[in-house]
């Protein structure tokens, strides 16, 4: 039970990461839909923010806005370098999902579909193997 | 003027980030300054990207705190010798593609010339901001400027490139993600993101669990980014149906800098000592040989000029890959180290770019995409044919071309290092470069044109020439004549004392 | 699928009601959120994505093209410039008024008082001014880029 | 579509078996001494006489020694952390204009027949004295827009170039 505690329940945080990721991951490689696809790839990248902002987490740590009062009564601050560093990620992955909708928005007007496969299909009359 | 080349750096990629934004509003009033001010910004990062390598060359590596912030605590731009070469080979190519590109996407793309130009530019400032940085999650971040820029450029123009850009943008976010997670182990660990700092904290660590996974992370994702073999399968079609001066510069610049990154990433974050730890040197090795076979193999196979031309860029990686594996057991020669690798580098983006270039002049004219097309194409247009087939022997590697020159040294680089198989591989790639390279060689040149083959079987004079426009012909032709002159400049150890620089940064050099 | 015009869609007076309320307190909460970004909870780029959503709202509740009307393409552009210009050119004035001595983004040399703490602080302000101003046009821009649909090669 | 199904669960399986083969090292959730919050471990020495030359505030010969071999700046003072027998604060010179001239860098603790030396976690210095130096109380926004300011320039760039991206792919009939 002590091993269980120590090793397992201590690190939550990282099997939460680890199954999350799975899943968004299971949706990149193994969806056909592309909708589907990207909504896998948000999913993989929150899973990794999750993570990080967890590394900051201190316990019983308050929110990091410098207060006199809180120095006062000895309570310490949460780490706010991943909170920083996420805040950059988030709009990054902001960006790429912009990116992928305007590209899946193109495909649908050019194919009339979203399905991968049939893209693949549709698009190879013109002698193009795709690997 | 010192203290001013201290500023260089940032200035080099804040100016282009700036341009980008200029750009974009000039555009909006009139649509044709777009393509001045970025080949006006792109000399002078030219000339400021010189006066970066002079400085490093003669005084030191520059360290700059921006914010002021002395640098486990704030972010620090470090450019040595590796950085300083890089960002030159960048900026220069990235200005002959602009000039190129004048002609060919009015061409190409008529209507989105601001929006294409402004992304260009933004493409430029991610790739300088990965070159001059030296901290490990701003690195990350201009990873995602250029590779975002990179979707949007190769997507743009349409129909089937959609499909590519969007196969290239889940696996490159991928190897984004996996890169931001190593980063993420790393700081669990060290908590510090500098990489100089990093380096130094490292070593008490090399036995732990989650600094060998980060390592695995960091490998994995800029393989992605580089498109080493196995993880290679964006690459072919996103280079082959992207506008042509974006297909060179992700060929001779976009994977290569990725390269970069994956060389600071391994020898400056993890130290050479590290990697001795770990099979790493004996894995790249293999990996890049099988990439230089498989990839070669896959170009001959190819009916596209762009994609033949794209596989073939696989397989470079894959020599690029071969001579990092090699650097360790060589660095006792002056042939050993990262010389080769890094030579390649240089290399690479000179024939590939050429290549590339004259392959969108050929679409540019005639819409000619398929080799078998070709015929006749010799006496069409040929100045870019000619330019075409002296980039071609160069990768054939004929000397004293640049090609010949990477071939010599990695050879001798594997005889140093006793592991002469990769001898047989790098004999057998260059016969079968002959054998792709030939075949466009001799449709060019030695049939027919379907029309003349009987009306003018015997006198080909009267065969109109339909040459590209100057601004096209005269990027490709700068290239060509670079493949020669480089050559012989490497044959005489000219640039020699930049990359010595370089391996003596990292441990590598001729100290046994 | 049944596609609707803009033009003949219902109507709803409830939600036309409630976003046109609704909208000026959107705005402003972003407004109080980038500017109060230094003292405590906000930022540029929350607030920037705030105001954003008032947009979004409205073509929600109203149309498309009136979004676009209130919005237009060309102060789109000059917005979304403006803020990056914003940040960059802060850290540019750093350098320019030290005369090359500090570097970039040392927001303490720029001389808005006398004190450097307070210089840095000013600065910041500016800089997350720059952020949400960007945030805010590019965020409605992406969504009225997406939001467009084309039949027969016309865009609505 | 089923090999695709197939190839996922394989990389899923590769990259757990990672994962759980990570997770021994893995730093425990919260911790207020992990590395990122506090600070990371570099050596320990022995006590000797290093001790008494902590307690007079004399940076000793042998630390310094062993700092520079790793590539690590050696320590210009020392001070007693009031109030804790046993640990010291290690300060070292720094140039930034208009700050103090040194900083808060090494942690030195007393650890029964040896001495640890820890290298502080930077964001100590952002806690400590981010309000003093910026004169805003968020951390997050002084991190976020003064210390790593450059890394928010990159992210607003990084928004900017989708912006222009999807005009690129989607819009029509525009000027740009």
């Amino acid at each position: 039970m002590e091993w269980f505690i120590a090793k397992i329940f201590a690190k939550y945080n990282y099997w939460v990461f680890i199954i999350l990721m799975m899943i968004g991951f299971y949706g990149i490689v193994a969806k056909d839909n592309l909708i589907k696809k990207i909504i896998g790839l948000n999913i993989f990248q929150t899973a990794i923010f999750l993570y990080f902002i967890s590394l900051g987490a201190v316990k019983g740590g308050t929110a990091p806005i410098v207060d006199e009062e809180i120095i006062r009564k000895g309570y310490v601050y949460a780490n706010p370098l991943p909170h920083v560093l996420i805040l950059t990620a988030i709009v990054v992955s902001v960006a790429t999902t912009a990116v992928a909708l305007s590209l899946v928005i193109r495909m649908h007007q050019e194919y009339g579909t979203i399905e991968e496969s049939e893209i693949i299909e549709k698009s190879s009359d013109k002698g193009t193997t795709w690997t | 003027m010192s203290s001013a080349v201290q500023h260089f750096p940032v200035l080099v990629v804040v100016v282009s980030l700036l341009s980008a934004i200029t750009i974009f509003i000039a555009g909006w009033i009139n649509r044709k300054t777009a393509c001045y001010i970025s080949i006006a910004t792109l000399i002078g990062q030219f000339i400021g990207s010189l006066f970066i390598l002079h400085h490093v060359m003669t005084v030191g590596p520059i360290y700059y705190r921006l914010g002021g912030w002395a640098p486990p605590w704030g972010i620090e731009y470090v450019v040595d010798a590796l950085n300083a070469y890089v960002l030159v080979v960048l900026l220069f190519l990235g200005l002959v593609c602009a000039i190129y590109s004048k002609r060919n996407i009015e061409h190409e793309l008529p209507q989105k010339v601001v929006s294409f130009y402004t992304i260009y530019q933004l493409l430029i400032t991610g790739l300088c901001g990965i070159t001059v940085t030296g901290d490990i999650f701003n690195m990350y971040v201009f990873i995602e400027i250029t590779c975002l820029s990179a979707y949007a450029l190769i997507a743009s123009r349409g129909k089937i490139a959609l499909k590519a850009s969007f196969t290239y943008l889940v696996l490159g976010s991928i190897g984004a993600c996996f890169f931001l997670l190593g980063v993420g182990f790393l700081y669990s660990v060290t908590g510090s993101l500098n990489i100089h700092d990093l380096s130094l904290l490292l070593p008490p660590l090399y036995g732990n669990r989650v600094v060998l996974a980060a390592f695995v992370f960091f490998i994995v994702g800029l393989s992605i980014k580089m498109a080493l073999f196995p993880l290679h399968t964006w690459l072919p079609d996103a280079h082959a149906f992207a506008p042509s001066e974006i297909s060179a510069m992700l060929s001779g610049i976009i994977i290569e800098v990725s390269t970069y990154a994956f060389i600071r990433v391994a020898f400056s974050v993890f130290t050479p000592r590290f990697l001795q730890l770990l099979p790493v040197f004996d894995i790249l090795c293999w990996l890049g040989a099988a990439a230089i076979i498989i990839g070669s193999i896959l170009a001959i196979t190819q009916v596209n000029l762009k994609r033949m031309l794209a596989y073939s860029s696989v397989a470079n990686m894959g020599y690029i890959v071969l001579a990092l594996g090699l650097s360790i057991s060589a660095r006792t020669v002056p042939w050993g180290g990262l010389n080769p690798a890094l030579m390649h580098v240089l290399n690479h983006a000179l024939m590939k770019g050429c290549l590339f270039l004259a392959a969108g002049a050929f679409i540019y004219k005639a819409d000619l995409w398929y080799i078998k097309d070709f015929q006749g194409l010799g006496k069409k247009m040929p100045y870019t044919c000619a330019a075409f087939v002296i980039a071609a022997i160069s990768m054939i590697g004929v000397p004293p071309s640049v090609g010949f020159v990477s071939k010599l040294y990695m050879i001798l680089a594997s005889i140093e290092s006793g592991k002469s198989i990769f001898v047989a591989v790098l004999l057998i790639s260059s016969l079968l470069n002959l054998v792709y390279f030939w075949r466009v060689i001799e449709t060019m040149y030695m049939k027919k044109a379907e029309g003349e083959n009987h009306s003018h079987a015997s006198n080909g004079s009267n065969v109109q020439r339909e040459e590209v426009p100057l601004g096209m012909l005269l990027p490709i032709w700068v290239l060509a004549s670079l493949c020669i002159i480089m050559g012989i400049l490497w044959l005489a150890n000219v640039p020699i004392p930049i990359l010595n620089q370089v391996n003596s940064m990292f441990g590598l050099d001729m100290r046994p | 699928m049944k596609d609707v015009k803009d033009e003949q869609r219902e109507r709803n007076v409830v939600v036309e009601t409630v976003a046109r309320v609704m909208i000026p307190f959107v705005q402003l909460f972003a407004l109080y959120v980038i500017i109060h970004g230094t003292g405590g909870p906000g930022g540029g780029f929350q607030g920037g994505v705030v105001f954003a959503s008032a947009f979004i709202l409205y073509v929600i509740a109203f149309n498309l093209a009136g979004g676009r009307e209130r919005f237009p393409e060309s102060a789109n552009t000059i917005f979304s410039s403006l803020g990056l210009y914003i940040y960059a050119g802060i850290g540019l004035l750093a350098i320019s008024f030290s005369l090359g001595a500090a570097q970039y983004l040392n927001y303490g040399f720029i001389p808005f008082t006398s004190h450097f703490e307070e210089n840095r602080a000013l600065g910041m302000d500016f800089v997350e001014m720059g952020i949400g101003i960007t945030v805010m046009a590019i965020t409605a821009s992406i969504f009225f880029d997406l939001a467009q649909k084309e039949r027969n090669g016309k865009v609505e | 579509m089923k090999s695709l199904r197939a190839i996922a669960l394989i990389l899923i399986f590769l990259l757990c078996g990672l994962f759980i083969y990570v997770a021994e090292d893995i730093p425990v959730f919260g911790d207020p001494e992990a590395p990122p919050i506090k600070s990371v471990k570099l050596f320990t020495m022995e006590v000797d006489q290093v001790v008494s030359l902590l307690d007079q505030h004399i940076v000793p010969e042998e630390l310094s020694r062993e700092l520079v071999k790793r590539g690590l700046p050696p320590p210009s003072h020392i001070e007693k952390i009031p109030g804790i027998d046993g640990e010291w604060n290690a300060f070292i010179a720094k140039e930034e204009p208009h700050y103090a001239k040194e900083e808060k860098y090494y942690w030195i603790k007393k650890e029964g027949d040896s001495v640890r030396v820890s290298r502080y976690a930077f964001v100590v210095r952002w806690i400590e004295k981010g309000l003093k130096e910026t004169a805003v109380p968020n951390m997050v926004t002084y991190g976020l827009a003064d210390y790593r300011g450059y890394d928010t320039l990159g992210e607003t760039t990084v928004i900017f170039t989708a912006g222009v991206s999807v005009i690129l792919l989607l819009r029509r009939r525009s000027r740009l």
